[in-house]
């Protein structure tokens, strides 16, 4: 990397701090990542600086706010290599984008008998708003399935994807096996059948490159909170000739071009999809997670890593009684690693943990219908992230080996 | 090292309860049933109850769930068991009130076994694990659909 | 009040910077407000020693995180009065709370013939949203008149609101008459027709005691960034009876009781509504806002606007071809003041008065309808908040004489 | 005062333009037209061209708008009138790298009076107002639902 991991350790203040008395141990990294002081200094520098009302006013920091906010929209342009900001709309968040792609697109293109097609380790974000749609449609929601070792079933995919197919939706990066989906293949599939791409990024834009040209994929739904960013803002790229067909979502200030008593009138992409006042100096924050990213650049943040992967993955598969779900092969696997010690909860694995300064999440990690596949009520799932070093990896190893033996023992 | 704080929480009790649960299945009669859920980590109860003349005749209870969970329900059947319904809503408000911790002096003598899940005030992210019984109790006893009072007897967020 | 005015403006850094060599007057506050330091550092604070995902986490970050998030929500209640907290919706601001009221409430309830009222004085994101909506079902918007110094016309109301009326939807103050509306009233005529009453609080949440039981409104959208509050958070708060009836709005992580694979249950209120990460440091941020005003006492902030209004209004209303619209009289007038200087279009007011340091507003401020009632294309607007001083106002007077003065002699 | 940096922009040419505007009104025939809107602040312009023997004849312009959009258009009418759409499209492409400020030594002569307009590059919220009359005609001249090419010819965000 450019910076050492000790230089990147030191931008994160929170990660210098003792939880129940250890130094903490951060790996719950795809929930939520920790932000840089560069991303918390540029929404205090927006706010005491130039914060004003965007696209709206003559006056000076009105027009330094909205050179800022459009700034951050070329930013995440240049991020995803989208060919015009024009195609880049701020939203919430990934969920509020995918929501909007099947609210719009979907409302108007699904009907009665069509297809949506995901698969079975979808997030809830990318399930439940095309579950709802195709009931609301009376369409059919196929399920792809999944290789013994988690990876998607892409003979099975070739299967499900049919001339009924309007819209696919897959995860590019599961957020709980790790596993990389083929965005570009399923792309292709899909436009083969005349349907579109939907790809949830949530996961795959904080850890490796991602190209939406050459993926191909029609929309791209993320969260800046994933990826260093603040909360509140998250990003859909869709591509320019789609979103010009796709009405509104929300109606208000700043979206209208022409508003009469009883009709009214749109701007141009992108501002068409963005009512009332935008999350500003979410955007911003956001704006400077991308330029902190990409100071250290994607591949190393990719390869930094696969190299902790590479590490602990091996150690973990070495625990007597642990049970890690997706491929064992760590050239497989990324940095999110799902796992269960026999005989007991992870709830009460993560609280052992805890209690050892590391946090992890314990739960079905917003993928209830993974679960019933899996077999299992619920996982741990560590995750990795650019600050996290081998010495985080050894104490997450020590601590489930520790909690292992406490509830054995009934004591330490 | 940290862990040893677990002891507060995981006391031997509770293991017991949680490896060998009491009135773990289900009954022949019920008077009383619900499903409840913790949405956030996946954990489910079932809860049976027989009511005859105004007395909890038995329970039972399955699903899945963590070790405080589990201990949770199995200690919840000990102590309700044999009391009437009202008994066992004061029961709740009781093991409500205890494991928010807000009143260092409450009487938990009534909980029996389930009194020891007072160390689970420390632990914020646990709390609902061991309200989950207690609340499916209350909902099963004072409503039709198993909603009507869910909000009353926790005071804290049901996720 | 509490708190100088010398004390509350080093609150707020920005305040204290040139604009075009002059020392900013910052007199767009209908538009956003600036951020006191409590609200940024609140920010800060969140992302360097709590951050976490919410709800979903059993390791000790994931519970402070939670805890502050679900405070914030509390003081929100506490500042509206709102029953419970199940009735406060974080949303992303008004405008998305009032989209969702139409999408979800609107949705369900309005079908063809209905009524649904608002005024000429609405701001687009209460009136585009209800436009649609009675465009999607052949329902009839109806429109209040206005009296003629630009109050709300509450004779013709009583005509408007019939048995055939379902929503009635009134802005508690304008964005630009500077006028406030009586909802209680309004409620009450609502409720009497069995309507239901949305207060578009985005306006009045930021400058005067606001009660949500007192004014017996259905739903209250309001924004955190006209309040103090960061960028990207907003409240919608609805009766509890009447948000349980409402479908959710967007599906995905955090809203569910239980995912199956073709259909699902959702959680209770108010996390039904709130699909996806939550704007966690937006929250948090808006609920330090709330500390800050209530500090202050929402009574005080008022009575400092009122006193302004009292000192600038008689000023602009002696300014030869200048028009103020709205009341003339102060004691009906709130801190939003629009004008316009006959013969020069407002847009070259405000750059001249950019150029002396004042930043005001020129457009149809998102009410194009109101611009046309008016026979205006657009208008000046100058809005006042707690961190203004008298000081200010007269820095206003002058630079409009002197713009004035320019552009009747091409020079200065 | 800061108010004389006024001068830059409103230059005593403007000034008269937007007082007396040129080609204000409308045609008797008219090949193209259009109307557009700058959506945030309601200035409107409804722009007639009498295109013939691929000449521009006569050319006419109406609407609302501040000192800068109706000087900006009525500089416009004079300059492209008696040129070819070709020609007035390369006047748009000139017009529109001289208000954005980027190319110092543009050659902007064959705006004529409009050339004057190069000092609202440094007043940046008003460089929409100066731009709406060119991106009005190039949208008549190029496209016929007078949206296909707005993009194209400001570098800016429209509004
Ligand atoms: C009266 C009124 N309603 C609604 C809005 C929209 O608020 P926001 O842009 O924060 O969604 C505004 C502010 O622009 C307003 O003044
Ligand atoms: C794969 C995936 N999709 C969607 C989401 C939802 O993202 P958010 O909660 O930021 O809307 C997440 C994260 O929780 C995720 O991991």
């Amino acid at each position: 990397m450019v910076k050492s991991l000790n230089q990147i350790r030191n931008d994160f203040p929170i990660l210098d701090q003792k939880v129940n008395d250890e130094d903490l141990v951060y790996l719950d990294n795809a929930a939520t990542t920790q932000k840089p002081r560069a991303v918390v200094e540029a929404l205090a520098h927006y706010y005491y600086t130039d914060n004003a009302n965007v696209h709206r006013g003559v006056h000076t920091l009105a027009e330094r706010a909205t050179a800022d906010f459009e700034a951050a929209r070329e930013k995440v342009r240049a991020f995803i290599n989208a060919r015009s900001t024009t195609e880049v709309l701020f939203t919430r968040g990934t969920t509020t984008s995918l929501n909007w792609i099947a609210a719009s697109y979907g409302e108007k293109v699904i009907g009665a008998g069509d297809e949506i097609v995901i698969s079975y380790m979808e997030h809830h974000s990318n399930l439940v708003p095309w579950q709802q749609l195709a009931l609301r449609k009376k369409a059919t929601l196929k399920y792809i399935k999944m290789t013994a070792d988690g990876h998607l079933d892409m003979t099975d995919a070739a299967e499900q994807i049919t001339d009924k197919t309007k819209i696919v939706a897959i995860a590019q990066v599961s957020n709980v096996l790790g596993v990389v989906n083929p965005i570009k293949a399923l792309a292709k599939l899909a436009h083969e059948h005349g349907a579109i791409m939907v790809a949830d990024g949530a996961q795959s834009l904080p850890n490796m490159p991602v190209d939406v040209q050459e993926l191909d994929c029609d929309f791209l739904a993320f969260s800046g909170h994933k990826m260093l960013g603040p909360t509140g803002i998250g990003v859909l790229y869709g591509k320019e000739a789609i979103l010009n067909e796709m009405p509104p979502i929300e109606f208000g200030g700043e979206m209208i071009d022409f508003v009469d008593l009883f009709q009214s009138s749109w701007k141009e992409l992108p501002w068409k999809f963005e009512a009332g006042t935008p999350d500003i100096s979410g955007a911003i924050g956001l704006g400077a997670a991308i330029d902190y990213l990409s100071a250290i650049g994607m591949a190393n943040v990719q390869a930094h890593e696969q190299e902790l992967v590479n590490y602990v993955l091996p150690k973990l598969l070495a625990i007597d009684d642990l049970t890690v779900y997706g491929p064992h092969d760590p050239a497989q696997h990324t940095g999110v690693i799902a796992f269960n010690l026999n005989g007991l909860h992870p709830h009460d694995l993560a609280t052992g943990l805890d209690m050892e300064g590391v946090a992890v999440r314990a739960g079905h990690h917003c993928a209830q219908p993974l679960m019933k596949y899996l077999k299992v009520p619920a996982t741990a799932r560590a995750s990795f992230y650019l600050y996290n070093t081998k010495a985080d990896a050894d104490r997450l190893v020590d601590a489930i080996v520790a909690t292992k033996e406490f509830f054995k023992h009934g004591t330490v | 090292m940290a862990l040893s704080s677990l002891d507060n929480l995981y006391r031997q009790v509770i293991l017991d309860h949680s490896a060998h649960p009491h009135h773990h299945g289900h009954l022949q009669q019920v008077t009383n049933e619900i499903e409840m859920r913790n949405p956030t980590c996946g954990d489910v109860i079932q809860l049976e109850v027989a009511v005859f003349n105004d007395k909890i005749n038995d329970i039972a209870f399955s699903g899945d769930g963590c070790t405080i969970s589990q201990a949770s329900a199995s200690m919840m059947t000990d102590a309700v068991i044999g009391n009437t319904p009202a008994q066992a809503e004061e029961m709740v408000q009781v093991f409500s009130k205890m494991i928010i911790g807000d009143q260092p002096n409450l009487d938990t003598k009534i909980l029996e076994d389930a009194s020891v899940l007072n160390g689970v005030a420390k632990f914020p992210a646990r709390i609902k694990c061991a309200a989950l019984a207690w609340k499916a109790l209350n909902n099963a006893l004072t409503s039709n659909d198993g909603k009507g009072k869910a909000g009353q007897i926790v005071e804290h967020h049901d996720n």
